[in-house]
């Protein structure tokens, strides 16, 4: 089990803000989840397809395709940041 | 090393106050305070909402605060951000940095702006009487941050 | 602009607010302010004596001060120079920019601080237990103060 | 008549924080100002005929060897600044 959180205007896109993602064993990284994400299909399929404005963090860091993901693990979901 | 998330104000004194106590050997303070600004179309900008990623937020500005006092010669530095619901002309953010040297000060002051900017997870969304709008993040963000890569 | 020459301390929180005061298009206020640091061979500095040219000072400050509000896109700006005895932590020089975006805040704020360190007409004293002796400028400061010009 | 002023070390070394100097009619410049002060010996002679570490200003603006200076104008020399 993955804990998913999405944030801002992913949050709203999804209308979903946190899920516990039951992931294959295929499911090892970052990319792999977004695919699988993406095959939910509509909003999913968009956000998870386009190349930029994605960020994402493992474990509240900041994480990048590559980054290997397993159960118990937090994976966040998010636009570019906009504070300061 | 004083790192907040906070929905209070910041009273930016109090932190100076705090950093500097009981020491001699402080030449230079630079304080960088960031503020809710109406650049809204129409100028019509009533309040900014800014969400964050609780837990996150912490650790990436406790990360950007280590970078800098590895990268300067700073005695000790302060970062606040707040978030919630804040009103034009209200503090978003204060970066303090202490040090013996001026140049030390501003430089890290300045890569802690830039590296929160685009390192720590926080999101504006812009409520003007029109309605709302994520606000979008800037190009030249990015090119700033990376300016600081040796 | 708010341009002072004097002897008592001054409240940075109060020039701030009173640059900023009924603003909505301030996004960025950067700080700077320089403190008597104990720098004596000994460690026992007892007061710095701050000596100044009179009339000669605020015309000085006044022409840095016009120099940055030409040369950056910054909405306003205080300098205030503290003159007299001072003692270690007490407060020297205070530089307070005010501008849309903080590139300009922070590049106009070190300006201001490399000009005004030697262009001022102002002479630092240190008073240690072992005596008197005039600060000796730096060529690190003349450096700083070249590398803004175009 | 010029008014002079000294600050600083400089002020210290001389003994001497301001004057009123009679100038002769070949003085019109800081430069031949600096050249008669520099004959009165002494400190004044050393420290009037050194090429660095000596600023000046005519009339409370930065200022030359080569600047003019004429009757009733102020000029102030003193060692580099050190505010800030």
């Amino acid at each position: 089990m993955i804990d998913v959180l999405y944030f801002a205007s992913l949050r709203e896109q999804l209308a979903t803000a946190k899920e516990q993602y039951e992931a294959d064993d295929g499911v090892t990284s970052i990319g792999e989840l977004k695919q699988q994400l993406a095959q939910r299909g509509g909003a999913w399929s968009e956000l998870f397809t386009q190349d930029q404005g994605l960020l994402c963090s493992v474990n509240q860091e900041m994480a990048s395709e590559d980054t290997a993901i397993k159960s118990g693990d937090e994976v966040a979901f998010f636009p570019p940041v906009t504070g300061g | 090393m004083h790192i907040s998330v906070q929905i209070e104000n910041f009273d930016s004194k109090d932190i100076i106050s705090r950093l500097c106590e009981q020491r001699r050997d402080i030449g230079a303070i630079a304080t960088f305070t960031g503020l809710v600004r109406d650049q809204s179309a129409q100028q019509d900008l009533v309040a900014l909402e800014l969400e964050h990623y609780p837990g996150m937020t912490e650790k990436a500005l406790q990360s950007i605060a280590d970078m800098a006092m590895d990268k300067w010669d700073i005695d000790d530095l302060a970062i606040v951000h707040r978030v919630g619901r804040l009103e034009p002309a209200d503090n978003i953010v204060l970066v303090v940095v202490i040090s013996a040297h001026r140049k030390a000060a501003f430089a890290a002051c300045e890569f802690l702006m830039d590296y929160l900017k685009t390192q720590a997870p926080f999101w504006k969304k812009e409520i003007t009487r029109q309605g709302e709008s994520w606000v979008e993040a800037r190009q030249s963000d990015t090119d700033a941050a990376l300016s600081w890569q040796d």
